[in-house]
């Protein structure tokens, strides 16, 4: 299996269905969306594959040899010359248990989101051939183990996101869409300038000995490969470590999206049609904090250490205020918008508590939260091709008019809230667990648990608004989800179910790792001269 | 206060005086003319400067040559029905700033550098040196020199030139 | 029958109701009948549970059979130690009691509903959600660990809202449903947080682990504080659940539910579950922990019976009652009377819920009438549910020869002895007013319900005798309620196999310094394990306690109901006039303390105004720094029809605006005149000269 | 006033170029701009001939400027087909009135 | 001088003197063919051909030419042909060549077709200044050969003569142009004063000794930094570009904004590193003689260019005129390069320039290719036009994607680059400063896809078929955009090995 490049083709098959839709006609509509769907199917059947063969007891995270279905060739050389040594960027790919889980989840959603997709009326071709150039975005940046591919991957999903926005958006959709657009980019510069840094600041020993910068991000993470001054260098005595971990952090805060930069969601949200809300809320976000633990952390595990607690301050905030916000809302995908970011504030307060259980919990719940969000979106979607408003107070009654769905609702609805039994409460738990374990954050994980009240409140509230109460004679000819849908809803609700019964399933995964990232942080680069806060 | 003084200041002042009028008079042929004298003024000076073959230039391109093309220009545009053709100025205040700065910064650095001078000898006739130099060590830039003559005959001519419509 | 078989037994008691509510929640629309498989089902259970019970209690009866396995392993964790979180179950005599008492009271109010919601349009959607709740409720009997029982805690939750849920078409329904929801959320909070404490120190949830770990002195961040935390904190998921003060107002609200859920959850079962929480707890609840509970048990029950006293639906009346008990169970655990709290809450599940089910054959006979004020002179219509109504409302007061009464006596005994002991008067003397306000309140309802004349001589008329199906339940329920199943002595309970045998109160692990001396520790255990394990000193003083206790218990209800009567039955007194003279205490009592009005206008509005607040900030403020803010782009806009057009355009948003009056800026300097672009190339040069002049 | 030397011919060639601006700036009619231009070439010039003369540096100064006076010829040429050709499109040769072109 | 010194330098010299021949034979050929001019654009495109094959072949020669042997210490010519200069002059090369095969296609040029001899001998013109200009080490020779460029520009920008904007565009930079260079001429002469030599290095050596007059100096500098800058349309000195961009025939615009902002470039480098750089370490940095702060200096202009530019940009309607401004702000980024003053920067230069070169004039070829269509370039005519045709639409958005610097196009290279190089001399403030220009530059050249492709087409909206040998032209710098986004070793590698600027 070793030598087969599976995570290559699960990366660019999507590029190749692009292709073929390319060279397809625009009349033929059904062929596209086939295709599509077969091409997203194989990506399925291959992250499965993937699973099967995935070895749960090595850990990755800092160390080349325990990632799995490594693939690495030099794609960039450039003869050195004196001044400026040779230039060495690697194509390198591999997996471990912080990134399967998230392959797992791109895959699955891109999957659902192409079946989401199928009453996409207008321009097809256009839609599904840029849905798959995102696909191919989205799954590079979770495989990719170079910062400089990292970075590709990461920008390469901004084009297709604004124009899946922008042309097959709602009434304000170009607004939307600059607006994300803008902020990512604002935030991916940061990325780009401290990307740079490091590469000036670490060195790569080649096999001959000669020792070259290096994008490779295992090779950043290790101390001992910094030069002596190097701006982002520990052993620098006046290094810029510090800023840089901030503007890394802004960077990923952003797409996260993490109090106050979170503005641009709502809007995108709203606007988004469904399937791209459901790829937006179910994958995009977690790119923020999955940028996070696997280069933020392993390679400023100094910073890291002073900066958790106002990691977790602000993960509180993103709780809280985004129940807040939440609760205030009129339009029904606006605040499935805001709950997302509250559930996302639980992934940084897991993140910031450095603790196996609270990491643990973190990933699970960007896993969990990609699956359940996903849900949520699509429900909204369901309910407004057939009412054409998203208005909270302008249903009621629906769950006379549409049982099933009103069933499927309340599974989803429910696990938003992380009741027991379903996945979303194991990871919340764990998340608190973890936190809580902590001394220095353990009032702030008090706080955050008000977001479990919270949570209930506007989920049942707005349950209440759409489905109980007397029916609005307004949709009494509603129908109920025809089978494309089920084929939807299915899948998703057994994943949370399931998951909620043993989640060892997901958790076994990403253990190891996460064992071994927090015993690297807690003991690694101590050596920085950062005074901290 | 030797002859040569007493001819410096004379043209001298044939040249400033004529150019102040060439940029201040509002009739165009009026500036046209004195810029006549503005011509001879520099030339008298690249005499003084012991240039004679360039003075002679001087006056045979910008009186010959540009200044007649000048006058052509100020003839074809404008009615020759109107007696005095006059023109309107613009930017007076920040013209006169800028320049006053201008002027003042230049003079200062003019009176006050210490510029590498040298015991003078004069040549007796430059016009040997001159084209020995022409076609030796600036043999290219007398030769491109050509070829921009030759490229702007073409534009000049393709674009004064009447389209056949 | 060995252990095994007795856990895996239990295991499937535990999940015939989720696989008969999974099996009706997805064939349900395809076949209307299966609601009878569920009730087989149940039926199935039951028979178990009593299997399970019997072998128990007869063979294993000191010993408590636990398994378990490993639910999620997270293994060695850097600085944390190994950590794996269990799940397993754990059968002691309390457990298997429950056992038969839910599923018997499930299985009846199975039985009941078949006629009772018969032509519902969601029937079999209701059956399986009763499964669902069983399933829950089981849960919580058998765990052996905190997160299981707090997974099982929101389970129940969950299907409560279901079920008070189920007429979601009537809006107070579905207002009941989320207040009962969200008000638990509440109480679960703290719980969380307390199991979550435990969890930092102990990194298990199993009780037993834990206990064992505080009974060698290895007690939450080695501070006394942070134990009674913990105990105080999961104590307010009971106060949740068991509807206890100040979260008590979903209980009444719940009542929207359909009857026979009311009898089961809110009266019976799932609002015992805080108690039986507690009486898992106990045995780690120190000194001050234990006082706030029983203060908390003593006034909810005393808050709860006055708003009884007046209200005129017979569910409401019921519900506040059902309040009032349970802050007594609640309050008796708190005064260390542990096993006279559990014994109370087997008897009173029973005459619970007979009275809740009679109340539903009323309600079905008088057509879904409530108001006890159109009711009168049913008991010659309806002489089976009256008469087992009338024995649950003896029992209820506490009369001799009732269940009721030795229970309550005991907890009236205990909390005197607890007076005693510690000095704190009040909670007696609150609990001795409320058993006399119960008696007044349940006769009231009776006599209202049943005596006299009928008020609405229409649906008197239509009025009839429920069939078998429902009536069967009153009768076993009511039969249960009397002393004889429980102890062959009528007036104290002791020298029944219940109290002898069968619970005792488990010793405390609360080190020496924390806790009420009277308890005693297994380090002081005399006798050997199964025994009454109290300090000597507390034993006599319950004898001292027993007499007085039931003497005034007994005067106190023959006051109460005397009254009842004296108002109602023989109107020697008016009732009318007497609230009108007493009308502020009367209208207090009638609204409920105005508790609800009071949590609308600061807790609930508070919280949505606060959200209102935070939204605008979102949008104006946050966006609005982001954003350049939309206000200042109009105003500007206004200044200059130039940003008017650039709003328009959708460019709203910092860079932007800046950026535009930037852009702006330069676009002046782009005038078209060539000369201009000069002068701008003079002053460039001397701007140059001035500002960069060499070093 | 002191002998006349190097200074005396730069500070007129510095007059000559303030000269030239001003002309350049001020005036509207397009053809007397270019006479300004020809200033500033002139004063250029002057510096260029009088430096090689006091620096002694030979004849080069001159040369400089003899390739200055044909490049002024030929932009001269240039410039006047150009006003020639925007007085045949607007019918007046006003500088500051040819500004179609802008933001 | 001796003969063979002379022989040696026109070896030197081949290119030009090609580019000579062939403009007069264009001339010749526009006298005889003046029946059917069908064959000059591709008589020009050999001549253009051959050119660079000579060029190509000057690839790893350097040396000086013309020296002059009358003084002592002028050792040094009047040209240096290094790697550096044969970079350049293949870049002007590429973009007259593409230049050419635009005319061919362009509407405006076949209006004119019976003076299309003029124009290429025009452009020919201009290329031989810029090839001066980038070899010239002799502010004589920079003087005159940026002159050649300029008059045969001035022309050429207004010599269509089909709208009223062509002459106006003609005459405002004439005028401008004019001042510029007498600016820039009283400069040199000032020089000339101060160390009584034209030559570059000379100058060098000398204004390395005790006494130099700094004021006066600077006071040149600055002058003879207005002539450049205003090639190279750096702000405070790029007023001109925007309407003479908008008014010049739109290959002119196109050539303008790509081969003559290259000689511009090369000309100032070469004039900075030659005339004030006293020695270059091992690591590449510069050091500079101690008399002109030029690093402060660019960086105030790289960072006002850039930000004027794009902030400008922000409002045109008018696509030539929006990617006049965006061409300005681009060269604020290159110049960025040459701030940091090290052989880093000077890499990123250089890659810049390929990559500008591709996707600038892919641009242009697309606004273009669209104007002849609908004689218009307001960006509200671009609405929809992504859908009715589609070839157009998705390269369009493809260049200005990559003039963004978005990956994985090769302008994110590009950029790349100059980032790596402003880091690294740690000159972290610059570079942010830089990349917030580039978010908002994704404004207005977002701006463009919008109105492409976010509001539909209309029954009105033209659907364009390019011409067969337009689209290979379309696609000749679509691909390699993309190519170099994602495999950048050869590019790279290119410019590393022109990094030769001879004499230090």
């Amino acid at each position: 299996m070793m030598g087969f490049p599976i995570l290559t083709l699960i990366t660019f098959l999507p590029v190749l269905g692009m292709i073929i839709i390319l060279f397809l006609k625009k009349e033929q509509g059904n062929t596209i969306k086939y295709t599509t769907l077969a091409i997203t199917a194989i990506q399925v059947v291959l992250a499965i594959i993937l699973l099967t063969n995935y070895n749960y007891s090595a850990a990755g995270v800092y160390e080349e040899r325990s990632f799995q279905f490594i693939e690495k060739f030099r794609w960039i050389e450039i003869g050195g010359i004196s001044w400026l040594g040779t230039v060495k960027i690697d194509y390198f790919l591999g997996v471990d248990g912080l990134s399967m889980p998230m392959v797992l989840l791109t895959a699955l959603i891109s999957f659902i989101a192409t079946i989401s997709s199928w009453n996409i009326n207008h321009s097809l071709k256009g839609y599904f051939a840029l849905f798959l150039l995102l696909d191919t975005g989205m799954m590079g940046v979770f495989v990719a183990l170079d910062f400089f591919l990292f970075y590709i991957f990461w920008e390469l999903m901004l084009l297709p996101m604004y124009f899946l926005i922008g042309i097959w958006g709602g009434p304000r959709k170009e607004y939307a869409a600059i607006k994300f657009f803008i902020y990512t980019l604002f935030g991916s510069i940061f990325i780009l300038l401290v990307m740079i840094g490091l590469y000036f600041s670490a060195t790569e020993t080649l096999a001959d000995g000669t020792k070259v910068f290096t994008f490779n991000l295992l090779q950043l993470m290790n101390s001992g490969n910094y030069t002596a001054d190097g701006i982002l260098s520990p052993l620098n005595p006046n290094n810029l470590r510090f800023i840089a971990y901030l503007a890394l952090f802004v960077g990923f805060a952003i797409k996260i999206p993490m109090f106050p930069f979170h503005t641009w969601l709502p809007d995108a949200h709203v606007e988004a049609p469904t399937p791209i809300s459901v790829i937006l809320a179910g994958v995009l976000l977690k790119m923020g904090t999955y940028g996070i633990l696997r280069i933020s952390y392993p390679i400023f595990p100094d910073i890291t250490r002073d900066l958790m607690w106002w990691i977790a301050m602000f993960g509180m905030v993103n709780i809280i205020y985004g129940a807040f916000v939440a609760l205030a809302q009129k339009d029904f995908k606006k605040l499935i918008a805001y709950s997302s970011v509250s559930h996302m504030g639980y992934v940084l307060l897991g993140m910031a508590s450095l603790t196996t259980t609270g990491v643990n919990g973190a990933i699970f719940q960007m896993f969990n939260h990609g699956t359940i969000t996903a849900m949520l979106f699509l429900i909204v979607g369901v309910v407004y091709d057939r009412a054409h408003t998203r208005g909270l107070d302008d249903f009621g009654g629906l769950a006379l008019q549409m049982p099933a769905y009103t069933g499927f609702v309340t599974v989803a609805f429910f696990a938003a809230i992380g009741l027991p039994s379903m996945s979303g409460f194991i990871s919340e738990a764990l998340v608190f667990v973890g936190a809580f374990g902590v001394e220095s954050i353990r009032i702030i994980t008090m706080i955050s648990t008000l977001g479990i009240l919270l949570g209930a409140g506007y989920m049942l509230w707005t349950l209440q608004r759409i489905f109980f109460g007397p029916l609005n004679q307004k949709w009494a000819t509603l129908k109920d989800i025809e089978f494309r849908e089920y084929a939807m809803f299915i899948p998703l609700t057994i994943i949370i179910i399931f998951l909620g019964v043993y989640p060892s399933a997901m958790l076994d995964i990403m253990n190891t790792s996460v064992n071994t990232l927090v015993n690297f942080l807690h003991n690694n680069f101590t050596v920085s001269s950062i005074s901290g806060l | 206060m030797t002859l040569y003084d007493i001819i410096f200041y004379l043209f001298a002042v044939i040249t400033i005086a004529s150019a102040f009028v060439v940029v201040t008079t509002r009739n165009v042929i009026y500036s046209g003319f004195t810029l006549l004298f503005t011509f001879f003024g520099v030339a008298g000076i690249y005499v003084l400067l012991g240039a004679d073959f360039l003075a002679i230039v001087q006056i045979m391109v910008y009186v010959g040559g540009i200044l007649i093309l000048i006058l052509f220009g100020v003839m074809l545009t404008n009615k020759i029905t109107d007696v005095d053709i006059r023109t309107g100025t613009i930017h007076l205040l920040p013209a006169a700033i800028g320049v006053g700065i201008l002027f003042g910064a230049l003079t200062s650095v003019m009176v006050w550098t210490d510029w590498k001078t040298e015991p003078v000898e004069i040549p007796i006739t430059t016009t040997y040196a001159i084209g020995k130099e022409l076609l030796t060590n600036y043999v290219l830039i007398f030769e491109l020199l050509g070829i921009l003559l030759l490229v702007v005959l073409i534009g000049a001519a393709s674009i004064a030139r009447r389209d056949k419509e | 029958m060995t252990e095994s078989v007795l856990s895996t037994l239990s295991l499937i008691i535990l999940f015939l109701p989720l696989f008969g509510f999974t099996v009706v929640i997805l064939l349900g629309k395809r076949f209307p009948k299966l609601y009878l498989f569920e009730v087989a089902i149940l039926t199935i259970a039951f028979i178990l549970s009593v299997v399970v019970m019997y072998s128990k209690l007869a063979y294993y009866l000191n010993i408590d059979i636990i398994s378990s396995f490993n639910w999620i392993t997270i293994g060695a964790a850097p600085l944390a130690g190994v950590i794996n979180i269990e799940l397993g179950i754990k059968i002691d005599n309390v457990t298997v009691i429950m056992l038969f008492v839910v599923n018997l009271i499930s299985m009846l109010v199975h039985i009941f509903s078949i006629e009772y919601m018969h032509g519902d349009q969601r029937y079999t959607r209701y059956f399986a959600n009763l499964g669902l709740f069983t399933f829950s409720m089981l849960g919580i009997v058998l765990t052996h660990n905190l997160l299981m029982m707090y997974i099982f805690w929101e389970l129940v939750g969950l299907s409560s809202y279901l079920l008070i849920g189920h007429w979601y078409e009537k809006k107070s329904a579905a207002d009941a449903a989320k207040k009962a929801f969200i008000v638990n959320r509440i109480g679960d909070i703290g719980m969380f947080i307390g199991i979550l404490i435990l969890f930092t120190h102990y990194k298990t949830f199993t009780f037993d682990t834990i206990f064992a770990q505080i009974s060698q002195g290895n007690i939450p961040f080695n501070s006394e504080a942070w134990l009674t935390a913990a105990g105080i904190l999961v104590f307010m998921g009971a106060v949740g659940k068991s509807a206890q003060f100040p979260l008590h107002v979903w209980l009444p609200d719940a009542m929207e539910g359909p009857t026979p859920v009311s009898a089961l959850i809110h009266a019976a079962t799932m609002v015992a579950a805080g108690v039986y929480l507690v009486t898992r707890i106990f045995v780690m609840l120190t000194a001050d922990a234990m006082l706030v509970i029983a203060v908390v048990g003593a006034f909810t029950s005393l808050v709860a019976a006055t708003i009884a006293l007046t209200q005129n639906d017979i569910k409401k009346v019921l519900a506040y009652s059902t309040v009032s008990q349970l802050g007594y169970m609640i309050m008796s655990l708190g005064v260390g009377a542990y096993v006279f709290a559990f014994f109370h809450l087997v008897t009173h599940a029973f005459f619970k819920a007979c009275l809740f089910l009679g109340s539903g054959s009323v309600i079905h006979a008088m057509h879904h009438e409530q108001d006890i004020r159109n009711m009168g002179g049913l008991r010659k219509k309806l002489p089976l549910t009256y008469a087992t109504f009338l024995i649950s409302t003896i029992a209820i007061s506490g009369i001799p020869l009732t269940s009721g009464f030795l229970s309550k006596d005991g907890i009236l005994a205990g909390t005197l002895a607890f007076g005693k002991l510690t000095g704190h008067w009040l909670i007696p003397i609150m609990g001795f007013t409320v058993a006399a306000m119960t008696a007044f309140y349940m006769f009231r309802l009776v006599i209202m319900t049943f005596h006299g004349e009928p008020r609405d001589h229409h649906k008197y008329d239509h009025a009839h005798e429920s069939p078998w199906v429902m009536v069967g339940p009153l009768v076993v329920l009511a039969a249960l309620s009397i002393f004889i199943w429980y102890t062959p002595n009528p007036l104290s309970p002791d020298a029944g196999w219940f109290m002898k045998n069968w619970v005792k109160t488990p010793n405390t692990v609360v080190p020496e310094s924390s806790r009420f001396e009277f308890m005693q520790s297994a380090s002081q255990e005399t006798e050997v394990h199964g025994e009454v394990v109290h300090s000597p000193l507390y034993t006599e003083t319950m004898h001292w306690a027993h007499y007085p206790a039931m003497g005034m218990s007994i005067l106190l209800a023959g006051l109460g109901i005397l009254f009842a009567f004296l108002f109602y039955q023989w109107k020697k007194i008016n009732a009318d006039n007497l609230a009108t003279k007493i009308k502020l205490l009367y209208n207090f009592s009638l609204n409920k303390w105005y508790l609800d009005e009071a949590y609308d206008a600061t807790a609930v509005s508070g919280t949505l105004n606060f959200s209102k607040i935070l939204s605008w900030f979102d949008n104006k403020i946050v966006d609005g720094a982001v954003n350049g803010s939309a206000w200042l782009g109009r105003f500007i806009s206004r200044l200059s029809n130039l940003f008017d057009t650039f709003v328009v355009d959708g460019l709203v948003n910092f860079t932007a605006f800046f950026g535009g009056f930037i852009g702006f800026a330069f676009r002046k300097l782009q005038t078209g005149k060539v000369q201009t672009y000069i002068v701008f190339v003079v002053f460039a040069v001397i701007i140059l000269l001035l500002f960069f002049k060499p070093f | 006033m002191a002998q006349v030397g190097l200074t005396h011919f730069l500070v007129i060639s510095s007059i000559l170029f303030s000269l030239g601006i001003y002309g350049i700036i001020t005036r509207k009619n397009a053809v007397m701009v270019l006479m300004g231009i020809e200033l500033i070439l002139n004063s250029a010039n002057i510096n260029f001939v009088a430096f090689s003369k006091f620096g002694n540096l030979g004849i080069n100064g001159q040369i400089v400027a003899l390739f200055v006076i044909v490049l002024a010829a030929a932009e001269a040429a240039i410039a006047l087909a150009i006003v020639l050709n925007i007085y045949k499109t607007y019918a007046n040769v006003n500088v500051d009135e040819i500004d179609h072109l802008k933001d | 001088m001796e003969l063979n010194n002379l022989y040696q330098s026109i070896n030197l010299i081949l290119p030009e003197i090609v580019l000579s021949a062939s403009l007069v034979i264009l001339v010749l050929a526009d006298l005889i063919f003046h029946k059917d001019k069908r064959l000059i654009p591709y008589i020009a495109g050999i001549g253009i051909a051959i050119t660079g094959a000579f060029v190509i072949n000057q690839f790893g020669i350097s040396g000086f030419g013309f020296q002059s042997t009358s003084q002592s210490i002028r050792n040094y010519g009047l040209i240096a042909v290094d790697s550096f200069g044969v970079f350049f002059k293949l870049i002007v090369i590429a973009s007259s060549f593409l230049i050419i095969f635009f005319s061919l296609s362009s509407s405006e040029i076949s209006k004119i077709k019976d003076r299309v001899g003029e124009y290429y001998a025009l452009i020919f013109g201009m290329i031989l200044g810029m090839f001066f200009m980038i070899s010239s080490t002799d502010l004589i020779l920079i003087y005159i050969s940026l002159e050649l460029l300029s008059l045969s520009s001035y022309v050429l920008a207004g010599f269509t003569k089909l709208q009223d904007r062509n002459s106006e565009a003609a005459l405002k930079y004439l005028l401008y142009g004019a001042v510029s260079s007498g600016l820039m001429l009283f400069g040199i002469s000032l020089v000339y004063g101060l160390t009584g030599s034209t030559n570059l290095y000379v100058i060098n050596s000398l204004i390395q000794g005790p006494h130099v007059n700094l004021f006066t100096l600077s006071l040149a500098v600055i002058l003879i930094f207005a002539g450049i800058g205003y090639k190279i349309s750096s702000a405070p000195f790029h007023f001109w570009t925007p309407d003479v961009y908008e008014g010049a025939p739109i290959t002119i615009t196109a050539f303008l904004s790509v081969a003559s902002k290259a000689a511009g470039f090369a000309l100032l480098i070469r004039f900075i590193k030659t005339t004030f750089v006293s020695y270059i370490n091992d690591n590449g940095e510069w050091t500079l003689i101690n008399v002109f702060d030029w690093q402060s200096v660019l960086i105030a202009i790289s960072i006002l260019t850039m930000t004027l530019g794009n902030f400008s940009a922000l409002w045109q309607n008018n696509l030539k005129r929006m990617l006049a401004y965006s061409s300005i702000a681009h060269a604020g980024y290159l110049l960025l390069g040459l701030v940091v003053l090290t052989n880093q920067g000077l890499l990123a230069i250089l890659i810049y320039f390929i990559v500008y070169l591709l996707m600038n004039l892919g641009a242009f070829l697309v606004v273009m290719l669209i104007a002849n269509k609908i004689n218009s370039e307001d960006i509200d005519d671009y609405n929809g036009i992504g859908y009715t045709s589609p070839l157009l639409g998705v390269s369009l958005a493809i260049f200005l994607i990559s003039l963004t610097g978005l990956p994985p196009t090769a302008g994110f290279i590009g950029k790349l680059y100059l980032f790596v190089a402003l880091v690294d001399a740690k000159m972290i403030t610059v570079a942010v400063i830089a990349l917030l220009n580039s978010v908002v530059s994704l404004y207005y050249y977002v701006r463009v896809l919008k109105h492409m492709y976010l509001s539909k087409a209309t029954d009105s909206t033209p659907s364009i078929i390019p011409s067969f040998g337009s689209r290979i032209l379309v696609l000749v710098l679509v691909i390699p955009v993309l190519v170099f986004g994602i495999y950048f070793g050869p590019l790279v590698n290119l410019a590393k090995s022109c990094l030769v600027i001879i004499g230090f």
